[in-house]
């Protein structure tokens, strides 16, 4: 079994607060869909900015493909190919939809392929067509989400972060969102995503994290997670479940 | 009716200067929120490194624009990477900067103090006092040369930052810094390099200037506002703003000055803020602001 | 023990071109004194602070030197602006205030003690010498028949300007009239008055405007009362450059080398300016108790600074002057027995300075000088009225044929 | 893989996040020191008892001179700190307050110590008004508007003949001794200072205050949690100015001389701003500190450098090392990584 | 009670809301759901005035609101959350909670900022929702569903008569969501009105007792829940026939 990135025991925090993230680790493996799950204010999202560089981790290493990734700069980590959509979903408010795509392969440095690949979303999400034009920012919060989530799909990464990305979606959408997720794993795209939609998350994912206090509590097949009662008392709420 | 002319043209032509002089204050907001008080400082900067050649080897100034341009861009580099780089992630950012630059423009103006004493200087190449006669009206040749030499720089820079990779780079960093990141700009050296074309154009402005008004390190202080006016009218960070607002505000108060009374004509700058803060807030060509 | 003197100036600021100035000729006259043994024996230590051109801090400076410094006598300050707040607390003190540049008559119409002027006269009455010379030196029938007149809103521009239209002085505070200067010099020359605009103290950029106002007025004659060298030099290049071509200018500033340098030598030429000094009169003074004349001044500050003296260093000097020769009168720094020796004097046993011969009437303001009428010619400055009080005055050239 | 249930170091984690939330409640409750401010202004008020042995003129000038920024300070904190709008035409107050005390002691006589607090009511009624369109806008464009307000009084004040335009208006000095003379601008700036800063206190800690800081985050979300963001913003420029505009009254009596450029500068609403900042913005004893340190700092440049450039670029420079070291100020900084001193905490 | 008549909003040529008309009944949970870009936000907004409508007509207890300025409408008990959590960085989680609780009248407003009830109060409030362990922690230091219960519970403090809730279970873990649900339906019963957008459908026909669907700015199809789900409108443009998956 080969190891795409592995996180091992680290820790991590936003200026010189607390440590949030402390003893955390992972394990992705190639192909796959891996889903954190974990209560508000776990430290998923921290976690996921951690890996990507927009944290310093202060203990622990990130090894990504062999390669330490510690104390690179987000922009480093993206050209070795792991891609963060954050939670807030980090947009360009002011420019139209067209543009937030083009700036989403602003790494690609062959013009004419970028703006082919651009129609080519384009052509896979009606949503964005029908508002090339608009700016991103006035756009519904789906309509963001969607984006976001396009954006990403220009450059082919190995691994796409996605943090929440079903958060506000419309339960059609959320389908679609799973399908082009484990689309993008048949292609070789590695997923590791953030769900608070449990239940949705770990049915269409591989591989479940259970994160709790900074640190990994669980780990396992997905299917194993989403058995477990503990888990599913204390972070899927149990009443549904039963 | 060649009155009327004659003072259009001549609002026209300072406005073209007040323009570039604004342009950069406004690229400089627009990209980095970086309020720049010092970029009046700044543009004397450019105006004495212009002099200097000048008096010394007896340089054109509007020649010597692109060296003062690149210096001033060079110390744009060492400025930010000394005073902005640190709080670049702060939220309250836009803010700090204002106080930070008032700073900077302090030091700026003692700086020079201490090299230049504070005697006010001019360049004078020919055509700075000089002026076409076309029947009853003149066109003045300094302020034309120079209001053509800061529309063209400034629609060169529009270019750059609307078509050009880079230019996509900086707007994008301006509006979600770190999103950019997280796409793969090095968002650290597309702020230094966007501070320092501000700084770059405060240089360029500079070698326009030193034949326009006649400076002194301590003149920087008149012009802030002024500038300030013009850039809010526009729109705070648009470009185009700054030069129309530039263009319609220079008009007016050349029309003011001449009717009205000269007392006057600067006041026409800051009611027009007050006027178009309350009719329309976000300036001729600013972004509508969430919640009116 | 040293003998202290402090002078608060605007060294850097709006006004810091001149304040700079007024320092060298300070510095420079108490070298010289304590290269000469210093004053009563003891030599001069000269506490100059900046500032800032700010009224509340020049207060504040000379309150400093007095409580703090321990100073035993001072100087006055650069600008009507500055010496007006400054004279209240001077007076409050009882100190001899002798007064560089503050010609406003009003400073001297509010009852301080122990003012000494040492320039020609109080602003207001500028215009006389401007008028003698339109009378004097030019052929009755080509005289100027019109003028524009432009003005810095400035206290002391405003005061010349005053004078030039006739206008009355008041105190506003208390609505009390000072003086009612009707009709003024300009009306008494027979010159009618065409065009009058003020612009602006700060931010003022709309020159050529101004001057296409005053080129389109048609008046035979531009007088431009600017607040500093700086605007001189704005105002003359703009008349250049919109082509007017008036007969006379007259400048209430500009009689600096950076005028030139600014304007360029051909349109400086002929351009009229007052002034209080000279390098060229032959003014006889006395420094540590030897003549010294003005020669000799600008011999020494040429040397001392490498470039030549203008105005706003030679009446500094001529304060630091005054006040040596008071001590050296009064025996004493005491201040009450300086103003006594001081307001002794009289038109034959004066004050001598490089500015000329000093005598105060009781409010402070010299009696019986008139300003040196300058010119720019061929690039230099040189006099050209009064006529016949001494030597080296040059004719008069008219008209000004454009710039 | 196996899965694994790791409990126990789970406990040890729910350990330091506790210790991290207490840290956090005791951040909360420091306890203020009053008595040190109180102490401070009644040594302050003796200080005078100097004059029966000797001139201390400059000692009272400079601790008037203090106090006077102290009010200026503390009355822009309130808008500019609580409410988060920075103005850059405060000195228009500073004139307002100043001419209008200062025409009627001309006039009629009346010592601005008594017509203070009315010059502070006409502040405060030209604030309200101009507060109404500047307000309008937010961030730098705010702050925009303040110095073109400052630059349009300028050229009002400096052609209104009837205060004396540019020329400047002399009032009459009082006929104290030199030894007492300044006592009583001495007293009446100490007053206004203290009165100032527990007048800040006060409304920071009031539900206005709350309001204050809260629209100063998020107006939207300000508004809909009921404030009345366009009167609470408008309200505290009024009260802002008015503290200004009492200093102004005060301070013209006491230089006896008004002149548009010695009220409506620049450097006058940058001096408050920045004793703001310096201090520490949104704090009580920020702007007390800030004004001190300001103060003492152009001493202490003037009497060491003397006259050059070097005092503006020393100015600047310690502006700009002060911001970038202490970006919330010294009191915020401070008080931000738990290193402030008791004595400095009065919030 | 809320009465929402031919309610507009316009952006451009971009109709958002475009003659929305629905009612919330006394004392009932309302639902509003519809896809991405339906305009349900849109017509929050004009509802509690943070954006003018266009055209239309908002009535609240008989009382006509659409002119009123969002604090006055807050004022006389309507209150929101919004979707993307708006907080007040800088200020303690405590702090943002209590801001929300009514002042009344001039002399109001220099009381002290926090009474001791008000404290309690909101410290209540804050246990209520679990979170009180970041009572002091600064607002603009949270998760992204700490700043959503954070909201909801500055809402709860000002007693308002109607809330309007924005997606306030998305990015909620389920086990909280759970407990939010049960204290949603429990202020119900005590009386409180509220209008609901969600996109949970689960919790949606648990807890709504009349359903509001929007497409492309207007009201397709309202009604109690049953009969939503099963509108054939609803299910092509909205649900996607997951409702279906789910309950198999
Ligand atoms: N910018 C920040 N500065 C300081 N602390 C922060 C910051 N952002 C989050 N935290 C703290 O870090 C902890 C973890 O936050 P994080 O955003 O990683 O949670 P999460 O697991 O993503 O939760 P959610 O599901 O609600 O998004 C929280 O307790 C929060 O208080
Ligand atoms: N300021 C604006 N300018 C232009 N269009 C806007 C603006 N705000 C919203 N819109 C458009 O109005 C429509 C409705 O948006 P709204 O946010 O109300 O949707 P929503 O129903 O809340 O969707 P979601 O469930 O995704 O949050 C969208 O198509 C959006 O693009
Ligand atoms: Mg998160
Ligand atoms: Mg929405």
């Amino acid at each position: 079994m080969t190891k795409l990135l592995e996180v091992t025991n680290i820790t991590a925090g936003y200026g010189d607060g607390p440590a949030i993230i402390d003893g955390a680790q992972l394990t992705i493996e190639p192909g796959k869909v891996h889903c954190i799950i974990g209560p508000n204010g776990a430290g998923k999202s921290t976690l996921l900015k951690a890996i990507c560089g927009m944290l310093s981790i202060r203990k622990g290493d990130v090894v990504f493909k062999g390669e330490r990734l510690n104390g690179l700069r987000p922009d480093q980590i993206l050209r070795k190919g792991i891609c963060f959509v954050p939670q807030e979903r980090a947009l360009f408010a002011k420019m139209t939809v067209r543009e937030n795509l083009r700036m989403g392969g602003f790494i690609l440095d062959d013009k004419r392929e970028l703006e082919r690949r651009i129609d080519g979303i384009l052509e896979r999400f009606p949503i964005l067509r029908e508002r090339a034009d608009q700016h991103a920012g006035t756009m519904s919060g789906g309509q963001q989400q969607t984006l976001a989530m396009a954006r990403t799909l220009i450059i082919k990464p190995d691994i796409v972060m996605l943090d929440e990305p079903s958060l506000g979606l419309a339960p059609k959408v959320v389908q679609e969102m799973f399908d082009i997720m484990k689309m993008m794993s048949a292609e070789g795209v590695t997923v590791l995503l953030v769900e608070q939609n449990a239940l949705m998350g770990l049915k269409n994912a591989d591989w479940g994290v259970v994160l709790d206090l900074g640190r990994t509590l669980f780990e396992g097949p997905a299917a194993t997670v989403l058995a477990d009662p503990r888990i599913q008392e204390l972070y899927l709420g149990g009443k549904k479940a039963a | 009716m060649a009155e009327i002319l004659q003072i259009l043209i001549l609002g026209l032509a300072l406005g073209g200067v007040i323009a570039l002089m604004g342009s950069g204050l406004s690229l400089v907001f627009g990209v980095m929120r970086i309020v720049n008080l010092a970029h009046p400082a700044l543009i004397i900067g450019g105006a004495y490194i212009t002099y200097l050649a000048f008096k010394t080897f007896d340089i054109d100034p509007i020649a010597m624009l692109p060296v003062a341009a690149v210096a001033m861009a060079a110390v744009g580099v060492v400025l930010y990477r000394l005073l902005f780089q640190r709080e670049a992630k702060s939220a309250k950012y836009s803010e700090m900067t204002v106080l930070l630059t008032f700073a900077l423009a302090m030091m700026v103006e003692g700086l020079l103090g201490g090299l230049f004493t504070n005697t006010q200087r001019v360049t004078s190449p020919d055509y700075a006092t000089a002026a076409f006669f076309i029947g009853d009206v003149f066109i003045p040749k300094g302020q034309l040369y120079a209001g053509l030499v800061s529309l063209a720089i400034i629609a060169a820079l529009s270019l750059f930052l609307k078509y050009s990779r880079l230019g996509y780079a900086i707007r994008a960093t301006t509006q979600n810094r770190e999103a950019a990141e997280l796409l793969g700009v090095n968002v650290q050296f597309i702020s230094v390099l966007a501070f320092a074309i501000g700084i770059g154009l405060a240089g360029a402005a500079g070698s326009l200037v030193s034949f326009v008004f006649s400076f002194f390190p301590a003149k920087h202080w008149e012009w802030i506002a002024m500038l300030m006016s013009v850039v809010v009218l526009g729109g705070m960070g648009s470009i185009l703003g700054t030069v129309v607002g530039a263009l319609i505000l220079s008009v007016v108060a050349a029309f003011v000055g001449t009717w009205i009374g000269a007392t006057w004509s600067t006041l026409t700058f800051f009611l027009a803020l007050f006027i178009i803060l309350l009719v329309r807030p976000q300036g001729l060509f600013g972004e509508k602001p969430e919640m009116a | 023990e040293n003998l202290k003197i402090g002078a608060s100036l605007p060294i850097t600021g709006g006004l810091s071109v001149s304040g700079e100035k007024h320092r060298r000729g300070y510095e420079l006259c108490t070298k010289l004194i304590n290269d000469a043994g210093g004053i009563l024996g003891r030599q001069v230590e000269l506490v100059v602070s900046d500032n800032r051109s700010d009224t509340a801090t020049a207060i504040n400076q000379y309150e400093r030197f007095i409580n703090v410094d321990k100073v035993e006598v001072v100087y006055g300050t650069f600008s009507s602006r500055l010496t007006f707040p400054v004279a209240s607390i001077l007076s409050k003190y009882n100190m001899v205030h002798a007064i560089p540049s503050g010609g406003a008559l009003r400073i001297y119409e509010q009852g301080y003690k122990n003012l000494f002027y040492f320039q020609v006269n109080a602003a207001e009455y500028t215009g006389k010498d401007v008028a003698a010379v339109i009378k004097q030196l030019i052929p009755a029938g080509e005289t100027p028949k019109s003028v524009a007149v432009v003005s810095a809103d400035d206290f002391f521009a405003n005061a010349i300007e005053a004078g030039l239209l006739g206008q009355k002085v008041k105190d506003p505070a208390t609505d009390k009239e000072i003086a009612d200067l009707a009709p003024g010099y300009l009306s008494d020359a027979g010159i009618e008055v065409l065009m009058q605009e003020k612009w602006p103290e700060e931010g003022f950029n709309d020159w050529l405007n101004l001057a296409n106002s005053i080129k389109r007025s048609g008046a035979e004659m531009v007088i431009g009362l600017t607040a500093s060298a700086e605007e001189a030099v704005q105002l003359t290049r703009s008349l250049k450059t919109v082509g007017a071509t008036p007969k006379l200018v007259y400048l209430s500033q500009g009689a600096q080398t950076e005028f030139v340098e600014g304007v360029g030598k051909e349109a400086a030429d002929g351009v009229l300016i007052h002034t209080t000094w000279h390098k060229d009169v032959p003014f006889e003074s006395t420094l540590a108790g030897k003549p010294f004349n003005n020669a000799d001044f600008v011999k020494a500050f040429t040397a001392e600074y490498d470039v030549e003296p203008d105005e706003d260093s030679a009446i500094p000097f001529a304060v630091c002057q005054g006040i040596e020769q008071a001590i050296l009168g009064a025996g004493t720094t005491d201040n009450a027995k300086m103003g006594e020796w001081l307001h002794a004097r009289t038109k034959d046993d004066p004050v001598r300075t490089v500015l000329g011969r000093f005598s105060w009437d009781e409010v402070g303001l010299p009696v019986e000088k008139s300003h040196i009428m300058t010119q720019w010619q061929d690039g230099s400055l040189t006099f050209v009225y009064p006529t016949g009080e001494f030597e080296g005055v040059s004719p008069f050239r008219y008209p000004k044929n454009g710039f | 893989m196996a899965v694994t249930l790791q409990d126990s170091s789970a406990s040890a984690v729910i350990e330091a996040r506790r210790a991290h939330n207490e840290k956090l409640s005791r951040k909360a409750d420091q306890t203020r020191a009053t008595w040190f401010p109180l102490t401070l202004l009644a040594l302050l008020a003796a200080l005078p008892l100097l004059q029966f042995v000797g001139n201390y003129n400059y000692v009272l000038h400079l601790v008037l001179f203090t106090a006077s920024y102290v009010a200026m300070a503390s009355g822009w904190n309130i808008l500019g700190g609580f409410a988060g709008y920075v103005s850059l035409g405060h000195a228009v107050f500073f004139g307002v307050g100043g001419y209008f005390s200062g025409m009627l002691l001309a006039r009629y006589g009346i010592s601005t110590l008594i017509t203070a607090p009315l010059a502070g009511l006409v502040a405060a009624a030209i604030g309200y008004a101009v507060g109404l369109v500047t307000l309008k806008v937010r961030g730098p464009s705010f702050i925009i508007s303040s110095i073109a307000l400052l630059m349009i009084a300028r050229i009002l004040f400096d052609n209104w003949h009837f205060i004396g335009g540019a020329n400047g208006l002399t009032l009459p000095p009082n006929d104290l001794s030199v030894q007492w003379a300044k006592l009583p601008y001495y007293y009446a700036m100490l007053a206004i200072a203290a009165f100032t800063v527990w007048s800040a206190y006060k409304i920071k800690h009031s539900k206005f205050g709350l309001g204050l800081r809260a629209l100063s985050k998020d107006e939207i979300k300000a508004e809909s949690a009921g404030i009345d963001t366009r009167f609470y913003k408008v309200a505290a420029f009024a009260l802002s100015a008015f503290f200004v505009g009492m200093v102004g009254a005060v301070w013209g009596e006491y230089l006896t001389y008004l002149r548009p450029n010695i009220f409506l500068l620049i450097l006058v609403s940058a001096n408050m701003v920045l004793m703001c900042i310096l201090g520490g913005k949104g704090t009580i004893a920020g702007p007390v500190i800030g004004a001190i340190l300001i103060v003492a700092l152009n001493e202490l440049f003037v009497a060491t450098m003397g006259a050059s450039e070097i005092n503006i670029l020393g100015t600047g420079l310690v502006m700009a090392i002060g911001l970038i070291f202490f970006p919330l100020g010294l009191v915020g900084t401070l008080a931000r990584s738990g290193r402030l001193p008791r004595i400095l905490n009065w919030d | 009670m809320l009465e929402v008549k031919n309610l507009c909003k316009h952006f451009g040529g971009i109709k958002a809301v475009d003659g929305v008309t629905f009612t919330v009944e006394k004392g009932a949970i309302t639902a509003l759901i519809g896809p991405n870009g339906a305009g349900k936000t849109t017509a929050f907004n004009c509802i509690s005035r943070t954006a003018a409508p266009t055209s239309g007509e908002v009535w609240l207890d008989g009382e006509r609101i659409d002119h009123l300025r969002p604090h006055k409408i807050t004022a006389k008990g309507l209150s929101r959350t919004f979707q993307i959590s708006r907080n007040l960085g800088d200020m303690t989680v405590i702090e943002n909670v209590v801001v929300q609780s009514r002042v009344d009248g001039l002399r109001g407003l220099f009381r002290p900022a926090m009474s001791r009830e008000e404290k309690d109060k909101a410290m209540s409030i804050l246990d209520f929702l679990g979170i009180t362990r970041i009572a002091h922690e600064d607002g603009h230091n949270l998760s992204y569903g700490q700043k959503k219960l954070m909201d909801l519970a500055a809402l709860l403090m000002s007693d308002p008569k109607i809330i309007l809730l924005d997606e306030p279970a998305g990015g909620v873990n389920p086990s909280l969501m759970e407990e939010i649900v049960g204290h949603i339906r429990a202020l119900n019963d005590k009386g409180l009105t509220v209008l609901i957008v969600e996109h949970n459908m689960d919790l949606i026909m648990r807890l709504s007792h009349k359903v509001v669907v929007m497409a492309h700015g207007k009201v397709i199809c309202a009604g109690t829940p049953d009969v939503v789900r099963k509108d054939p409108h609803v299910l092509d443009a909205y649900l996607g026939g997951v409702l279906e998956d789910e309950a198999a």
